[in-house]
């Protein structure tokens, strides 16, 4: 039947199209249709390529597993979806081509693509430790913090919400003692980018020159706050993720620090008076937020597939593309010219002020912090531990980080 | 008060009734042979006094007291059951000691009664295997032994020696009645062998689909069987029936017939019954070659070896009645003469198959019918 | 057997707690599937769907080809649970049946798999799969599943609990060994059979770790892959989408147990032996 | 016993139809099972990605940083942690409650079986995901209803040994169902007669189920036993990826989860299968003390 | 050639010896009753030839081959299991007819086999239950039914019977033979109840112990014991077996004494016995109240019901012996006479314990000892 003909051996099609696959993360929740709508469109409008988009569960990580069992068997997909944590780990073990070079190579006419798109900072995002360019930034997500008004009014704060993480502590223990609601969750996934947009905003550097340093005096001070809040404080709820979303939407959390990826969810769900604002400052500095989500990156191996693949790319990154995807997901667009455009996301922003927050700090964003070489990984999983230790009062905040960044230089060595 | 007692109990199973309607008493202490074809209900009627099967409707008293809702341990009894029913994972020290040890009962104590009845039915040498490594009579000892460790206030066997040989059994046998005769336990014995049956029962209760025929002692039931079901179903062979015509005091065999005593004339004649149906023992019909007086003539059709005796199967006036002899030389086709013992026939009512009853001179005639009791 | 009626009554209070706790989260997932997402945010405690709402199902039936999705995962289920049961099945009476050289190592070896962890035989299979190309293949799914130790083990474990005289009785009648599985052994061990063909069913039916390394394209997903698209980490789980799929997800192997399910009865395999 | 040497005996000269019937498993599992082990076994003396070209050889490095890891002990014990909470929650209690409605009870038995077995049907992975919520210690419903009466929920998922004890529950809650419905069958198997023969002798029902129903039913009881323990060591896996990927500072997780973590989250292949090859010994030495002691003491037919 | 023949065949358990030496010939086409105590190793017997057991060592033919390795099911046998071995999710009929439908017999012919096994057995209104839902004796004779609709060449019973009541015993063993004479498979049957044997036997062969006692016609050994085990073992109440000396054609017993006919006093002499046991059933022993010649003074102990005469066990110089009497009243402590028949003794060497053989007169005065058929 039809079914054995998609596999991924199969390179084209009956009517000799070039049938290449796009793996993607994007859930049902997450611009799961829209990924399809766009496959659609695509393929309808494509003489040469057809493509199979194939949902990873699991998000990058997920999709990371399937792409190792993939490339163990000697194969792979033309595009893939690479989170900006795995950057690093996917550049050192893939096989990839870097999109510039396919362009230089089949497609002169679209030598300036990116330069004249992207921004460069959005650029530098999915560039290698040396510069290469290995990707290109797809979904931009920052981190925001979301607001119930409604609990704010109620303890007597400011409905706009706080600044300042040193406010954000305030405003905790003032809800929790008016309230006895929890003041803020600080988002728990299994990575540190919510840390790292805490720690860096407070001038701290979680790597610099190759190695952790995240243990600065700076670094110290912002993991505190969080910490305090938790332990002392008990005005932050030491919650997994989704539990701690749901405790949002619900009214028994006044303040969520997440990504913008969960806008809509919070939306459409919470029935309160809710908002988004700007990831605080510290006190005096300008906040440093590290961009979530993912780059697209060209893994296929044959001239025709990668060709086909950079097709579909040019194509996800038009602008009527860019503001479907926007749309879908909630991501910040990578593309500049996006936000303003008529045949863009015009009338989406003014709809959904809500995104505005992200949009307006995106010239604050850097990039995700990825360990470097092959214990990256193992590093990072350092920092989610010590992330339980503190959290959990097993160790205090300096010497926790202390010992992790140590150990995390010993592993980098 | 170690009575039993059943007040129309029934029993069925969905819409098949086996027990329909008992309504009987067990004397305390006495030994109740019970009795009755396969199927007819006899271990129903036994798991119900031991309290494993429901009582459809109507009352058990055990102890006076209805105990139709007494959980079976609380009942204290004993129970042999048909098939065993031994533990298979316990060896035979275990199966046997196992209810006591439950109960607390001291080991030297158990150790008396374990020893006790390994001995009493040669058990010695297999303490310590499996019920799958026994021989199927040995299975069956240890259920026995099993039941008689216990000594409870009722004791109820399932044909507790079926698979015995008969030296083992008749010891089995004697040992039992030993024990009852120092402990006094009342006993519920089902047996299919009716020599087991004469020789432990004070009385019989014999059964017949589900409703009981007849309970009295083993004499009794042997020699004045209330009706026809029993005349026929104990002994072996059993106890020849015809249907015959009663003329003025004789009974009439198609064209033959012999005269009745006077007692059994009178007894007919008070019964007022019309058709009636004469039986008669094997071992009460002598058979000559010769005529007699009152002999009834038929052919020989087949000898059958019976142990210590042989049966001799008579063809008379198309009737197939058995008469018993010492001897086998009967050739077939013989012409045999038939001499009924007067004293020891039985007369039924055709209709009721009841018996007609038996005249009051029999019983002067035999003295009392005491019980002769066994003991050595 | 007469069983003093205080002594139950304690039990049936434990039972219907029990019950409850068990019950309790099937109860809040089939509400859930009829909520509205905010509802289901909101009103926890409404266990019974103040508006019930059917969008979820309906989300799931527009957004992904369902029906196949469902067949997908049926044929799946049913043909490892068929071959399992059967591969178990002739091991397991090898096993307790034959005397043959290397019978304990062997079992003691096909045993030892259950502690595997499938880490282990993760990637190596997916290669294998790959090799012979059913990537993306509900066949690709299927194959390496069609033989289970712990099914082996439940069989023998049952088999070995028939008295041997009723096989005795078969050899007299010269049974083949077709007919003494078929005819003896089969309906002897019936509620293990059953039980365990069961519980095979509804792990394949719910596997998830596996088929998501091999099913790459909608058409080919499982329904536990199609729930999946209903989790996410970062776009929020859209919980009440995931309950309606949950719930459709459970209806077929519930309807299979209830047709099965008076077949896990003891067989009583004594009663034919004295 | 003896009828069955005979048999197999005469079956002896048939011994290529023991072979032909093991074929089919044999050949599945030496594909799937024997080959991605013997593998395994090799990869654990290198230090590898899966991906990169190049396998560096470290001989028994792997394992030596297994066993001078703290870590490891911790996940060790956490791994019998949840196997011992599994072996009271999935083998004793549905032993008792197959033993209880089977021979106890005269009523609702069929709303018994079937109601215990309910949960069964669920995946664990939505199982995991259902337990999220209603056992959100902030805003479930269980912390709600807690709340009236003044208690407040543990956060669960983040303290030491809570974490466990809520993983197992929602193993358990998955298959409890089974164990039960197996066990249940055993114990329905075996002949009413005994258990007369116990009730006559006024044999209290702790008694009749150890010394009767236990060993009559040990066949099938092992059997549960064995896999309540896989089940304490594979099925967690999902609630603990689900709910806590191991955490709180590998406070929840055991030898599979950080088996798969090693391989699939931090993609130490060498490492993870150096972990696989110590759980499986582990285990391994386990069922082989078991066949060789327990065994023994289980009544088989034949 | 369905016969069967033993070659010093042995069976042991391990360090158990169950069979020990059998070394017979069972004739084609015979009924072959195997008797012995329980657990002497008749169902091991039973089982090897059926080849459910494997044989420890010697050979055994069947149909002049060796069959030890032989499996089973190639070798024509039916058998009805001791513990009957019923299929238990098998209904009455499926349990009967499965072997049937498995040999691929003809529907007509199973249907027809069916109906008479069970018209046969009186299992007609049972064909739909399954075994759990049958009475003992019910369960025992669908196992009989599914070995005689076999129609195999070698059949072999176990104790098929045991369980029956005797009336249906009777009609059963009838039948059996009635089957047998039509097709004369050779049957081998086990049985606990002597006059089964009796009936049902051509030959017997007595074991004990796992050996060989006596193997002879039903007549023969129950007239002409080979040996005290035999002669005690077979009759009920056993025969009665006494040392004593002799002493110039005279047996002494203490005291007493009585003359041997002439024939046994030559038989004596020949035979240079010194010690020797005297034997006599207890029918053979006439119990009076008076004495007479060649009586032997005792006192009566007890007395016990055989069903349809009694027991009388009477003290004779300190061994218990019993007389078969017709009558009850013998009251405990009164000295009787008792008078063995002078034609009916047996005479045994006291070291081998066997038969010191009997006077060749004995035989003609019987005539031959020809079989008497049983046929309707
Ligand atoms: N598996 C075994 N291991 C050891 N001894 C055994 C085993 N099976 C049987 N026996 C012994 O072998 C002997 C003969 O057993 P068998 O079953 O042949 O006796 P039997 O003559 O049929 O007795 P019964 O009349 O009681 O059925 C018995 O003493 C029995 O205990
Ligand atoms: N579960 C059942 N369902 C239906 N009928 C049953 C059931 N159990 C027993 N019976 C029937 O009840 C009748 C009485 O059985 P019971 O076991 O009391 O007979 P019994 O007198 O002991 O016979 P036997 O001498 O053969 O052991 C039998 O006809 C039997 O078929
Ligand atoms: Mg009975
Ligand atoms: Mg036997």
């Amino acid at each position: 039947g039809k079914k054995e003909e998609t596999t991924a051996n199969k390179t084209s099609n009956e009517g000799g199209k070039t049938v290449i696959e796009y793996w993607h993360v994007n859930a049902e929740t997450q611009g799961g249709k829209t990924v399809d709508e766009l496959v659609k469109e695509f393929n309808a409008q494509s003489e040469t390529t057809e493509v199979i988009a194939k949902f990873n569960p699991d998000m990058y990580k997920g999709l990371m597993q399937n792409l190792q069992a993939e490339a163990a068997a000697g194969k792979a997909p033309a595009i893939v979806q690479v989170g900006w944590s795995f950057l690093n780990y996917f550049a050192n073990n893939f096989e990839y081509s870097s999109p510039q070079a396919i362009i230089d190579q089949y497609f002169p006419e679209d030598k300036t693509f990116l330069e004249d798109y992207f921004l460069s900072n959005v650029l530098a995002l999915a560039q290698g430790p040396d510069g290469e360019q290995i990707g290109i930034p797809y979904s931009l997500s920052t981190p925001v913090l979301y607001i119930n008004r409604d609990l704010l009014k109620e303890a007597g704060l400011d409905e706009n919400g706080p600044k300042t993480w040193e406010e954000v502590k305030e405003f905790s223990k003032t809800i929790k003692e008016q309230t006895g609601k929890f003041g803020v969750y600080i988002q728990q996934p299994a990575d540190n980018w919510a840390t790292q947009a805490l720690l860096e905003s407070n001038g701290a550097k979680m790597i610099t020159d190759g190695k952790a340093t995240f243990a600065s005096e700076e670094g110290i001070k912002a993991y505190q706050l969080w910490a305090d809040m938790v332990l002392e404080d008990q005005s932050a709820p030491n919650l997994p993720w989704d539990q701690g979303i749901q405790s949002f939407i619900d009214g028994n959390v006044a303040m969520l620090y997440t990504t913008i990826a969960q806008r809509s969810n919070v939306q459409s769900n919470s029935q309160f008076d809710v908002a988004a604002i700007k990831s605080p400052a510290w006190e005096g500095k300008s906040p440093k937020l590290p961009a979530g989500g993912a780059m697209l990156a060209i893994t296929a191996k044959d001239e025709e597939q990668r060709k086909a693949g950079w097709e579909f790319m040019k194509f996800l990154y038009s602008v009527e593309s860019v503001a479907k995807w926007t749309e879908g997901t909630g991501y910040v667009p990578p593309r500049k010219d996006v936000a303003e455009a008529e045949n863009g996301l015009k009338d989406f922003l003014a709809e959904n002020e809500m995104m505005n927050a992200a949009i307006e700090q995106m010239d604050g964003v850097v990039p995700w912090t990825s360990f470097p070489g092959d214990a990256g990984l193992q590093a990072e999983q350092l920092l989610l531990d010590v992330r339980d230790q503190i959290l959990g009062g097993s160790i205090s905040v300096e010497e926790g980080l202390k010992a992790t960044e140590q150990q995390i230089n010993e592993l980098l060595q | 008060m170690k009575e039993i007692r059943f007040e129309n109990v029934w029993k069925s199973y969905g819409k098949t009734e086996v027990v329909k309607g008992l309504n009987f008493t067990i004397k305390e202490g006495e030994r109740l042979i019970l009795l009755g074809p396969s199927g007819c209900g006899k271990s129903t009627t036994l798991r119900m006094i031991a309290g494993l099967e429901e009582i459809t409707s109507g009352e058990l008293y055990m102890n006076d007291r209805v105990v139709n809702d007494v959980p079976s341990g609380k009942r204290d009894v004993a129970m042999v059951f048909q098939n065993y029913a031994l533990y298979p994972h316990m060896n035979v020290v275990d199966n046997i000691t196992y209810g006591l040890r439950v109960q607390k009962v001291p080991r030297s104590e158990t150790r008396n009664r374990l020893d006790a009845a390994l001995k009493m039915l040669k058990l010695e040498g297999y303490e310590n295997r499996l019920p799958k490594d026994l021989s199927g009579g040995q299975r069956q000892r240890v259920a026995l032994a099993r039941a008689v460790v216990k000594k409870s206030n009722y004791f109820l066997l399932d044909e507790p020696l079926s698979n015995l040989d008969a030296q083992l059994r008749v010891s089995a046998r004697k040992e039992l009645v030993k024990i009852h005769e120092l402990y006094r336990q009342t006993i519920v014995y089902v047996t299919h062998d009716q020599i087991e049956a004469m020789t432990v029962g004070e009385r019989i209760a014999l059964m017949n689909e589900g409703k009981l025929q007849m309970l009295d002692t083993p004499e009794n039931v042997y020699h004045r069987p209330a009706n026809i079901f029993t005349a026929k179903f104990i002994g072996s062979p059993p106890t020849n029936v015809v249907e015959v015509t009663y003329l003025d005091g004789k009974i009439m065999f198609g064209n033959q017939s012999f005269q009745l005593l006077p007692m059994w004339v009178k007894q007919v004649e008070q019964s007022k019954t019309s058709r009636i149906a004469f039986g008669i023992r094997p071992e009460h019909l002598e058979i000559n070659k010769t005529a007699d007086k009152n002999t009834l003539k038929g052919t020989v059709k087949y000898v059958e070896n019976q142990g210590n005796s042989y049966g001799v199967y008579v063809d008379l006036q198309g009737n197939e009645v058995i008469a018993l002899s010492e001897s086998k030389y009967w050739p077939k086709g013989e012409t045999v003469y038939l001499k009924p013992f007067m004293n020891h026939i039985h007369l039924f009512n055709c209709e009721t198959t009841n018996s007609i009853g038996y005249p009051a001179e029999l019983d002067q005639e035999e003295t009392t019918l005491e019980r002769v009791l066994i003991h050595e | 057997m007469k069983i003093n009626r205080f002594v139950s009554i304690p039990w049936h209070l434990i039972f219907i707690a029990t019950i409850f706790i068990l019950i309790f989260p099937i109860i809040f997932a089939v509400g859930s599937s009829f909520k509205s997402l905010q509802d289901a945010y909101n009103n926890v405690l409404n266990i019974i769907p103040i508006q019930p709402t059917l969008e979820n199902y309906q989300i799931f039936f527009n957004s992904l080809p369902a029906i196949q999705i469902t067949v997908n995962t049926f044929i799946i289920a049913a043909v490892v649970t068929i071959f399992k049961v059967i591969t178990s099945f002739l091991a397991a009476y090898a096993f307790v049946y034959f005397q043959f050289r290397g019978k304990t190592v062997l079992y003691f070896l096909l045993i030892s798999t259950i502690f595997i962890p499938f880490t282990v035989t993760m990637i190596p299979n997916y290669l294998i799969i790959s090799k012979i190309g059913l990537t993306d293949s509900i066949w690709g799914v299927i194959l390496p599943q069609l033989a289970d130790a712990l099914g082996i083990f439940l069989m023998r474990q049952s088999m070995k609990t028939i008295p041997i005289s009723l096989i005795e009785v078969a050899q007299l009648d010269n049974l083949s060994h077709v007919q003494i599985m078929r005819d003896i052994v089969l309906p002897l061990i019936k509620p293990a059979v059953t039980s365990t063909g069961i519980w095979f069913f509804i792990s394949s039916w719910n596997e998830y770790v596996w088929p998501v390394l091999i099913l790459k394209t909608t058409d080919n997903f499982t329904l536990p892959l199609a729930l999946q698209m209903y989790i996410s980490s970062e776009g929020g789980t859209n919980f009440t989408v995931a309950m309606a799929v949950s719930v459709i997800t459970m209806i077929i192997p519930l309807a299979l147990y209830l047709a099965f399910q008076r077949y896990i009865v003891g067989t009583f395999t004594s009663s034919g032996i004295k | 016993m003896s009828a069955l040497t005979t048999g197999v005996k005469r079956f002896n000269r048939e011994n290529w139809k023991a072979y032909f019937l093991l074929f089919p498993s044999l050949l599945i599992f030496a594909f799937f099972m024997f080959w991605p082990f013997i593998y395994t076994i090799y990869l654990s003396f290198f230090d590898w990605n899966m991906i990169s070209p190049t396998k560096e050889f470290v001989g028994l490095q792997n394992y030596i940083d297994i066993l001078t890891d703290p870590k490891s002990y911790k996940i060790f014990g956490n791994t019998f942690i949840y196997i011992a909470i599994l072996l009271v929650l999935n083998c004793v209690v549905p032993y008792v409650f197959a033993f209880v409605i089977d021979m106890v009870l005269k009523r609702f038995k069929g709303f018994y079986k079937g109601a215990l077995f309910m949960p069964a049907f669920i995946s664990l992975v939505v199982g995991s995901i259902l337990f999220t919520w209603i056992l959100n210690p902030v805003s479930g419903p269980v912390a709600i209803i807690l709340g009236w009466f003044g208690l407040e929920m543990p956060i669960w998922s983040k303290m030491d040994g809570w974490v466990i004890f809520v993983l197992s529950l929602i193993t358990s809650w998955k298959v409890f169902g089974y164990n039960f419905i197996v066990l249940y069958a055993s114990i329905n198997g075996i002949s009413r007669e005994l258990i007369e023969a116990a009730r006559l002798d006024q044999v209290p029902l702790w008694r009749i189920f150890f010394q009767i129903v236990l060993p009559m039913s040990s066949a099938t009881g092992i059997y549960v036993f064995i896999i309540t323990i896989v089940q304490g060591l594979q099925y967690v896996f999902t609630p603990i990826k689900v709910i806590t990927q191991g955490g709180p500072n590998y406070a929840s997780s055991n030898a599979i989860y950080h088996a798969y973590h090693e391989a699939f989250v931090l993609y130490r292949t060498g490492h993870s299968a150096a972990l696989s090859i110590l759980t499986m010994v582990i285990f391994l030495v386990l069922l082989f003390i078991e066949i060789k002691f327990v065994e023994r003491g289980i009544y088989y037919e034949n």
